[in-house]
């Protein structure tokens, strides 16, 4: 989580810089999701993810060299400085984007599950994305073909309270979206996303359903982004108040707090952070350093075949 | 050699295919336990089971996605849709998602896919269902556009489609199905981007794909008896790759051209092969390159404005002549 | 219910015999649905029906003449030959198509809706669509809007247990659709709408509910196609003892025997059926002695503008 | 006259239009409260409320539709898409409803909408996000295509376009929004199909439009300083329809034509202007028409990839230099 956040942090400093373009989405606040998901993971799992999607990439053991390259336009970055910050690429680790369309990956996941089934394998699929994106049809079609096919995967609705400065209560009538899950014939859950060993246990259950091949869960996990949609965004939409409230539920502060009364050894926590520094550090240094993305490689990467 | 109808030659390479890979699947509205709502997919249900020939519910941009998703992850789709009329619900999923892929993970993750189904108007079925979408797709850099106007061709194409590593669109003719024509006993993979020459002649280059293409070999025909002027018309079979080669080859020849399609008249793959011979081939040119399409309204249903629409013998006739200063 | 269903059987008919082409999707079953929903309509509401579309198109008002020149493809249609079976249009009785793409209408019902609202009338929207579109996104977006926006319309599923060749089983895990209702923050209903008067009773409650500005509701309508779904489709998913079960639901059997029951003149039945039967043959030979759509209309309904 | 910007000009149009007819509204997302994602629509919430202004999910088919239902209905609405790129998942609403009510309905029922926002690539917003959507929009008959290159002509087609009673697409540039230049203090309605002469000239004409217009621009100032070339631009304003008159008057004083545009090269109005000056000046053009549009590729992330994907400067001379053999 640290690494996320600190990773997000320099990011933005970096985009303040102008060493980074485009739109820059950043994790801060919900990282506890995207480690609780990836611990539950195994080799051939896939996970589709959002234009906000450097936590998850990196929770998923993506170097931050290749995540630091790839905003930065280098072509060391995961997608060769093609992509971007919204389109990060994984494939060897299972994580399959980086989508930029609202709702548009939910049904790339869907067909992910679909090959597990297909292949007979018990691998899962997971899938993010926003509350923003439960009304838009590409959402509703893929939930509803994975109802229809008990396809093996979670579909994981990260309800940070905004679609960019619009709150929930002007695009749904509903304060509980996870009584949409009956409406495609699957089980709904819902739980709040600031500590991490509960988002793991809850989002466990489901996955465990799920490689046991009974079928896809909906669960909608309540967490907060401490930042503006993207980096354009100033956030005038919230108080300040709203947002001081919300950070005393950080879930990083809520982890720390946690190892301490637990225990946990002062000098091993410095030594993480240490680590994560040092990470972040030698992740810039990489960008700074890297070759710029290629022109060789945007014209060969259109299409595999090549007729001219 | 035998004489096989059109629809028959697409289901044989979808069955060849299924049989030589596992991974290839069917999928879309009525292809199972309806045998295709054209007939196409007759009898796959039969064979491959329901594991492989998978009817959907009515979701096209979902069961696109789910087409693309599998596509990323291994397996081989082949999506069909009951018409592409249907396709542009899932305009976003083939634009956004299977078209830029490969391109913006950095060439490390591919979508071998097929999106086919029949392209065009058929008889009276009016605005929504009369789309010739070829003008959309081939725009598109991330895919391939493929139109085959023989069963030799559907045949040949779709099983190249298949085994191709990119996305494919494949605009089958709904008014070809019924077509008969000659398809090799052996296997024959018809590669992309290669024309063929439907008939050769020095008076006149006519290009020409999908149903028009027969109305433009009618038109050959008739121009030949009647004014002794031989046309050679070109089926490009691919849009996307273009064989420009071939293009500009014959109108070298013929220093004519006329291009002959259904779609609307505005831009789309008329216009881009005319922007094509101008630029490559100006000095060659004794005339305008001419084109006959689609009248640029939405299809009526009535049968007599229909006719009117739709590019005919007469029309291509004149426009040749036309060019030919006859 | 009678006149509908006449006309389709001659529809089909003339179909055989060339005089139509095209699709052709017929109403035989279903009439009690557009029969009930007409008669709970006031002046400027309006009504949106798929490519199934004469029989609500009839029940409202519009004239068997017009529909069956439509069909013929005459100048003198109600979409004036260029729309066809699918596009029938009759905007003076609120009668708004006619629509081919499935779940494409709905939206379209949602802004009728809308402006309702907008002008401050009480004026309310129907939409029609089969059991078959409620998994398309169209379908999801419009009622995820109307029940954000508490629209003045009924949303009503005609489901007739098929979507072309597919039985309901095949395209949902769910056998109650009016469940997805919660989803949309709005009420759902279901009913068999066999009995006309049943029918009148449940949707008028839903009528009368967005009338008074309450919002939509989402209605599940169990009925049955005894036709094919077009004229192409031979219907061999079915077996004949079904098809002849359901036949004894025939709402025109149950209206008629519950009028004869409740001491309706037989003589009075009688002359309504001649009635009919003269409107059709009248409407038929309208459609075959109206002169054929024009060119003109045409190349001047593309656009209302001209520019060139 | 005064100067103000093009957001800022598209911004007048709407309130202008508001204040004169209650009918017109505008929905899209964040389009109330946020004061717009460009900030086009800054302040109208505040002017007419929630009522007029509204704020929509994101659900792009869903609120194209109920505007296209509104104005069946009587209504005039005016659609945002947050960028073109999301019009995508409404493509069948556009195309297939709002572009074909008018005739499907026998001329019975209109659909006077319009759908407007930022079109083509901003800075580095990669694959997804960088479509210049102008050869899908174009081909399709019933609606009309407007693409503002100036604050002059953002204000002044709009105005007109809301008063139209056909469906318009209304393709602004988001890297345009801030641009500078003088509108006129009284009220304007430019009309459509009429074009602009941005500079007049007799060494070549340049048909350009949105961004690239200003590209062409430039490159039309470099080319007169340093080869004494003066190049003729000609901004059509609208795309559909097109001002052919304009384009052939130039054409044939200069002999010479170089189309600049945006929009991948297969096909789109690139394209179909070639096709009309060869066809309609075939004897006046002294060389073959060319073309410089985006490369054809996904747009890249890498600010240095995105430079050679655009239409630059320099491509747009070397073609002018090509075609006046200099
Ligand atoms: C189809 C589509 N419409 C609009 C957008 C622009 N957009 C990008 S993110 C966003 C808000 C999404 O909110 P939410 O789903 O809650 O996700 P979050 O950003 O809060 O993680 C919008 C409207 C888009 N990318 N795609
Ligand atoms: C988007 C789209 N996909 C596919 C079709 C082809 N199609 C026309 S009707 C139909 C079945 C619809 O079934 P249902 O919604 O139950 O309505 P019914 O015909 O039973 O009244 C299909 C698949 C279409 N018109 N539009
Ligand atoms: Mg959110
Ligand atoms: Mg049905």
């Amino acid at each position: 989580m640290l690494l996320i956040r600190r990773f997000e942090e320099e990011s933005a400093r970096a985009y303040a810089q102008g060493k980074i373009g485009g739109f820059l989405h950043l994790y801060i606040g919900q990282e506890s999701i995207a480690v609780a998901a990836a611990s539950l993971l195994r080799e051939g799992d896939t996970v589709f993810q959002t234009y906000r999607d450097h936590g998850t990439a990196l929770a998923m053991g993506m170097s931050p060299e290749a995540a630091m390259a790839e905003l930065f336009g280098k072509d060391t970055g995961c997608s060769r400085g093609l992509g971007g910050s919204m389109h990060f690429f994984d494939a060897a680790r299972g994580f399959l984007g980086g989508w930029g369309i609202v709702g548009g990956h939910v049904a790339l996941a869907a067909g992910a599950a679909f090959r597990n089934k297909y292949l007979g394998v018990d691998n899962v699929t997971l899938c993010f994305f926003g509350e923003g994106a439960t009304n838009i049809g590409g959402f509703h079609e893929a939930m509803s073909l994975a109802g229809l096919w008990k396809l093996p995967a979670v579909f994981i609705c990260e309800n940070n309270q905004y679609a960019m400065g619009t709150p929930l209560s002007r695009t749904s009538p509903l304060s509980d979206l996870s009584v949409k899950a009956a409406g495609y014939g699957m089980p709904g859950d819902r739980f709040e996303g600031y500590d991490v060993e509960l988002v793991r246990e809850r989002l466990g259950a489901a996955v465990e359903r799920a490689r046991r091949g009974e079928g896809p869960t909906f669960i909608e996990i309540e967490t907060y982004r401490f930042r503006g949609h993207s980096m354009s965004d100033p956030g005038k939409y919230r108080t300040s108040e709203e947002l001081e409230e919300r950070k005393k539920k950080d879930p990083i502060r809520i982890a720390r707090d946690r190892l301490r009364e637990t225990g946990a050894d002062e000098a091993a926590l410095e030594a993480i952070e240490d680590e994560v520094e040092e990470a972040i550090e030698a992740a810039l240094k990489h960008a700074e350093e890297a070759p710029p993305a290629k022109e060789e490689v945007m014209m060969s990467t259109v299409t595999v075949e090549e007729f001219r | 050699m035998r004489t096989i109808r059109y629809r028959e030659a697409l289901r044989e390479a979808l069955v060849e295919e299924m049989r030589r890979d596992e991974r290839v699947f069917l999928m879309g509205e009525e292809v199972g336990h309806y045998d295709g709502a054209y007939k196409v997919s007759q009898g796959l249900l039969k064979e491959f089971g329901e594991k492989r020939v998978i009817d959907t519910p009515i979701a096209e941009a979902g069961f696109a996605g789910v087409g693309i998703g599998a596509a990323m992850t291994g397996l081989r789709p082949v999506i069909e849709f009951m018409t592409w009329n249907f396709s542009f619900v899932a305009f976003d999923q083939i634009i956004s998602n299977a078209a830029k892929t490969y391109s913006m993970s950095g060439g490390t993750v591919k979508v071998p896919i097929v999106f086919r189904g029949p392209n065009g108007a058929a008889a009276q079925v009016a605005a929504q269902h009369s789309h010739s979408v070829d003008p959309f797709y081939t725009n598109i850099p991330g895919v391939w556009v493929a139109i085959p106007s023989t069963p030799r061709d559907a045949k040949g194409l779709l099983k190249t489609a298949i085994r191709m590593d990119d996305p494919v669109i494949f605009l089958e003719g709904e008014t070809l199905y019924n077509l008969s024509g000659e398809v090799p006993d052996e296997e024959e993979l018809i590669p992309f981007g290669k024309a063929r020459i439907g008939r050769e002649g020095d008076g006149c280059t006519i290009v020409a794909w999908g149903r028009p293409y027969h109305t433009a070999m009618q038109a050959a025909e008739k121009l030949a008896k009647e004014h002794g002027l031989e046309c050679e018309v070109v089926d490009p079979r691919t849009l996307r790759p273009l064989d420009e080669d071939a293009i500009l080859e014959s109108v070298r020849k013929t220093h004519r051209c006329v291009v002959v399609h259904e779609h609307w008249p505005y831009g789309g793959p008329g216009a881009e092969i005319v922007d094509l011979v101008q630029r490559e081939a100006f000095d060659d040119l004794d005339a305008p390159v001419l084109r006959v399409g689609s009248l640029d309204v939405p299809m009526p249903y009535a049968t007599n404005l229909e006719k009117l629409v739709l590019p005919t013998v007469e029309r291509i006739e004149a426009a040749v002549r036309n060019v030919a200063y006859l």
